[in-house]
């Protein structure tokens, strides 16, 4: 562990410690978005439906009424434009936080952000910088079909010159979005459509910061490491205390938060102490964020496992809107317990 | 337009069919038995039934995802879309497509897509292979008046006019998309006349004008098929709805702008038009009692078709023969591609 | 357009030294001093010069990558633009750009873009950040006829329209992108006429004619500046040399067609007026004199200037304070970041 | 090995034991072009300046003339348009093959391709196909900058749905190609800026074809395994010989030639022999092809492996333009040979 980590985890310790209040995940976003509102009035919000609809997910909800049409810009359906308008803005020091109402439409503004946004530090020299932020929820699980359903995050990760975030706690959606906001950096934040709904503990204070480049050790275990990002996090720790219930198995979940920076150490850390790895993900795995993982934990790690590490995501398939369908298709506990009892030698 | 009496009677039949389908559509999905998203046409049906008449029996069909009238209205069966919007075996698209995805190639219709404005340059090409194949049909394909600020629709139109081909491209003007009206969105209202910075023909009609919608599309559609002229066709109508069924559709307009519309219902116009030519009141309810029927029959036959197996969860995705392609792909295969999607799955 | 003596001299020497940079330019490509793909701007000086004279010292200028002469014309110094040519630490952009993409947010000059149209809807933010900033300027953003047909465009045109932003758009209508003429790739070859679909203002000037440029781009500019009118600005203009130094730029044209232009080269337009106006060969002698002075002073700058130093590979790629963010994905780091990419690069 | 690999296996060499002929990478392509435009009439060419301009890297160099502009079309300057068209095209059954000038410009169409063309099998429950190929050159290494040298395959290899090829040798080129359009679903072909020139063997034979999901052992060896696509390939084998002349390492070289399906059979057979693997790409790394790579060959060679599996790739940066600064960012052969020497504990 290094000496930032330390310090960084007693400050989280201390907020987390102050004021907080149980509330959702959609919840804990807005109330980032309205305090770094208040905070800086360079930020302002931009996005399909983020005005007088309230958000199509309803994260923004209010925030029109409060902070009127400049600060909360409803714009037209057209990713490329308005991504790439925040990518100007935000070169002229603004701080744009771009609302993309699911992943799958990132696909349009792919050259704005991976092109444009990500170049732009380096490619000029450092003379200029784009503290843009975009937030776009990933996953599937509502029947919402193969141009719905789907996690993109980790091309976004495999880009330098961004940074990717994917909190899956309440408290890490406030933390995590306001520290996007605050870097100087572009920022993809990924959101999730079934954690939005999610509740658990948000420290109140303003300045509460979760930081970018920090994983999140969820659940503390000594038999075997389950690493996630989103709501596959939230999958693992049900699926941890199943195991603990079910078969005596104690599982650490460690949640990434930050897919890049990826915080290889805290993995690292702890497959070095369980000596085993599960890799899950939401996304399709072949080419996804679990083969980052798993490539890396095989390298630190080369001498502590005890078994390799396996990996469970998306079936890979583009996703089918009948349910039974999705249901065999997405990571489900079921698959994830399967997973992990083999990675142990144990049967179900 | 002339237009023979049994022809308005019959035309009348399937806007209302129309109608009462989507109004069967929103209890089913309340009632938990249609998932996704489900996007209702109520309101629309001149216009859709209208310009789904003027094409002949082999031109081509392509719409964004408020498609169930239009492929009731292109003649694919009422069961084969309900059955696909409960997600079973029997539906258009074997289940796979849901509300957005029907297709039916046997009736020309090409699907049923819900990236907005991603079927356009796929509409474009359509009739780039009509042109190559030597066919003098030609392709409508739909968009919504949200859709026309997205970049592909220039890039279509640009493409159908410089290499003309034979494409009409019909917006629905509804007056919104999701929560935003034209006016927020597009800075020239009157859509249709972007057509013109492309040199193309354009038209607005009052879309809940029957005869109306039908004399233009099939100018449009004539112009196309025989001059590889493309067009634009605005036709201008509203949507009674939300704009999912999960929307309520009123924190962006009033009831008494919905009512007002309500007034002016392309049905009863139509049912005007019909007593004119004196269909009377019992010829209209038997009209009523054999669509109610057709509909509760589409039900019946969705409620009895199966699931699709989950053993053929990857059914489609590849081309018969792949199997043996991805047969390689298995050692050290991480996650059950095997029972998931290989079993049968990969075209063989 | 009333210009001063004094004025319309110095404007000349721009325009000669945008020719004797790229003259020279092409001579140190061939010679291997200059890499990547660079694009000259000969024949082309009027429309540059005269456009960019039309600016405000706080105005912004947006390009894509056939640039040299935006930027010598905003005020880059030669040194720096040669420098970053040769990719030298002297160069506008430390050497990281290249040709393409020159920067100087001190003249206001936000790049030198490489992706056909993908600096449309960066401009458009930057005119957005302007207006939130309150400030009274406005943004002069270079497209050529090639890139009228992306998508990226229309969006951007829209959301300028709708959003009444301070943007002109400059379309460099040098009749070929690379090798396709206007006519070959957009219906309506009078391009400004697409400003139309979206309610803007639009002219089309003759680009040689560096009064003309001026009085219509002044008109448009103040427009965008004093009323937030966003407009289009279409300058008929010819490059002489290819596409990029790599392209000898007879495949698609010929000589002849070539010489017809040069016939009435903008220099030499320019060289008549200030004729009438009492300068003599003398006088035009010393200006010859001046300008190739300033470019030899220019390439020895550039040799004279070190590399960018290996140590220094990731500089400006994140912000300052990053470093921390990125300590923990060292562990396992499997291909050398820590000596290639955190050496001093990470905003440290 | 599989039955089926036995058999290819003698198919190929008996095709590379007819009549065959030195070429260039470039010529194999255009060969493969020329052969399938003769043989299938639906087969079209689409793509900006592959016509009169001979295409931007000359593989298309004289089809225009051969096949006339029908066959061989020149595009305007809408990826996002004219890749859709190709969609659209070969849902009708035409053999439409889109040339996209670099893989940086595949960005704009990334919706097409990754949420269009890769759906619509499965989508549609398997009732339509989309036989098209997209061909495009990825790379880096001529100075062309952050925005020009970049390797975006493994995005489209990460999508079920998609097929992507990437040949290394001009055998391959042909081969694969030929493969790739008289393939049913889409293929995704990468070719290489660096490897266009290079000079292989080719086989005459009209019926030559490489097929697809099957990786090639380009150089046999015992001591480690290097794995590699594309112009990683030919950098491994270069790197092979000088690990043999200096080091009296022999090193064994897999050349995947397919990244989706990935024959990763072959891969561990190669390394159940070698126990030790060094995987290289020319892209970044870090969510790149190599730690699928890794994470493959960790679960399947566990207990095979002598050491943690080594990845090389580009430097993780926007390239910058300076060439002592490209030179340091690319996978050159001192960093493999470090790699690998490290991998089997020597010391350069
Ligand atoms: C590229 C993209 N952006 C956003 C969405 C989300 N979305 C779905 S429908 C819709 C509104 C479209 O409105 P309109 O084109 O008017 O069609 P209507 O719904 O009125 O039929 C939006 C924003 C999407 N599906 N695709
Ligand atoms: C999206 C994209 N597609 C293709 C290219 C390759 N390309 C670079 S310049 C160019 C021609 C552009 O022509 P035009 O807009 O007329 O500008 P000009 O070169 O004449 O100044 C093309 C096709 C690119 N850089 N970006
Ligand atoms: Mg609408
Ligand atoms: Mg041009």
């Amino acid at each position: 562990m290094s000496r930032t980590d330390t310090v960084v985890r007693e400050e989280t310790a201390d907020a987390l410690a102050s004021a907080s209040e149980v509330m959702t995940y959609r919840d804990a976003l807005r109330l980032a978005l309205r305090e770094e509102l208040q905070r800086d009035e360079h930020v302002f919000i931009m996005g399909e439906e983020v005005g007088v609809f309230d958000g199509a997910y309803k994260v923004t909800a209010g925030l029109l009424e409060e902070f009127g049409p400049e600060r909360v810009r409803d714009t037209p359906i057209s990713e490329e434009g308005f991504v790439g308008a925040g990518v100007g803005a935000a070169m002229l020091g603004e701080r744009p936080v771009v609302e993309i109402m699911t992943i799958n439409f990132l696909l349009v503004a792919m050259d704005q952000v991976v092109n444009h946004a990500a170049k732009i530090g380096a490619m000029f020299g450092g003379e200029v910088r784009c503290p843009l932020v975009i937030r776009t929820p990933n996953g599937a699980g509502n029947q919402l079909t193969a141009q719905h359903s789907q996690s993109f995050e980790v091309w976004f990760a495999g880009t330098p010159g961004l940074k990717v975030l994917a909190p899956a706690s309440p408290a890490d959606a406030k933390g995590l979005l306001k520290s996007a906001i605050r870097d100087d950096d572009p920022v993809l934040l990924v959101e999730n459509l079934a954690i939005y709904k999610e509740r658990g503990a948000v420290p109140l204070d303003p300045e509460f910061l979760t930081p970018i480049g920090l994983a999140n050790v969820a659940r503390t275990g000594s038999d075997i490491t389950l690493v996630a990002h989103s709501y596959a996090t939230v999958r693992a720790l049900h699926v941890a205390e199943a195991l603990a219930r079910d078969h005596g198995v104690d599982a650490e979940v460690v949640d990434l938060r930050s897919l890049r920076p990826l915080d290889v150490d805290t993995v690292v850390a702890s497959v070095a102490k369980t000596n085993r790895a599960v890799c899950i993900e939401e996304g399709w795995p072949t080419y996804g964020v679990t083969a980052e993982l798993a490539a890396r934990i095989q390298k630190a790690c080369f001498d502590e496992l005890d078994a390799p590490v396996e990996r469970v995501g998306m079936a890979e398939v583009p996703l089918p809107y009948a349910k039974e369908l999705e249901t065999a298709a997405l990571p489900g506990a079921d698959r994830i317990e399967a997973a992990v009892l083999a990675t142990l030698g144990l049967r179900a | 337009m002339a237009i023979s009496n049994a022809k308005l009677r019959e035309l009348y039949e399937q806007m209302l069919l129309i109608r009462v389908f989507e109004t069967a559509a929103e209890r089913e999905y309340k009632a938990a038995r249609i998932g996704g998203y489900c996007h209702l046409s109520s309101g629309q049906e001149a216009a859709t039934v209208g310009a789904t008449y003027a094409l002949d029996a082999e031109d081509l069909l392509v719409t964004g995802y408020r498609c169930h009238g239009f492929a009731l209205a292109r003649g694919v069966p009422p069961e084969a879309v309900m059955a696909e919007l409960f997600g079973r075996s029997g539906g258009c698209a074997h289940g796979r497509g849901g509300s957005m995805h029907l297709l039916d190639v046997a009736v020309g219709y090409y699907g049923g897509w819900g990236i907005v404005a991603g079927q356009l340059p796929i509409a474009t090409g359509l009739a780039l292979g009509l042109v190559r194949q030597k066919r003098q049909q030609c392709v409508l394909c739909e968009l919504g008046d949200g859709a026309v600020n997205m970049g592909a629709w220039h890039e279509s139109l640009n493409l159908a006019a410089v290499w003309r081909l034979p494409v009409v491209f019909l917006v629905m003007n509804n007056e919104y998309g999701m929560g935003t009206s034209v006016e927020r969105a597009s800075a020239v209202t009157d859509l249709h006349r972007r057509a013109a910075a492309f040199g193309l023909p354009a038209e607005r009609v009052d879309g809940d004008d029957l005869l109306a919608v039908i004399e233009a599309a099939s100018t449009l559609l004539s112009g196309a098929r025989n001059d590889r002229q493309a067009a634009v066709l605005e036709l201008v109508t509203y949507r009674y709805r939300g704009h999912s069924v999960a929307d309520p559709g009123l924190a962006y307009r009033t009831s008494e702008e919905i009512a007002e519309h309500v007034k002016h219902d392309p049905l009863n116009r139509v049912r005007a038009l019909l007593s004119e030519t004196g269909v009377g009141d019992d010829e209209l309810d038997a009209i009523a009692l054999e669509v109610d029927q057709s509909v509760a029959t589409a039900i019946a036959a969705s409620l009895a078709s199966p699931p699709p197996p989950v053993s053929e969860l990857a059914r489609g995705m590849y081309a018969p023969g792949s199997a043996a392609q991805f047969a390689r792909m298995l050692a050290g295969a991480p996650f059950g591609e095997r029972e998931l999607v290989f079993a049968g799955g990969l075209g063989e």
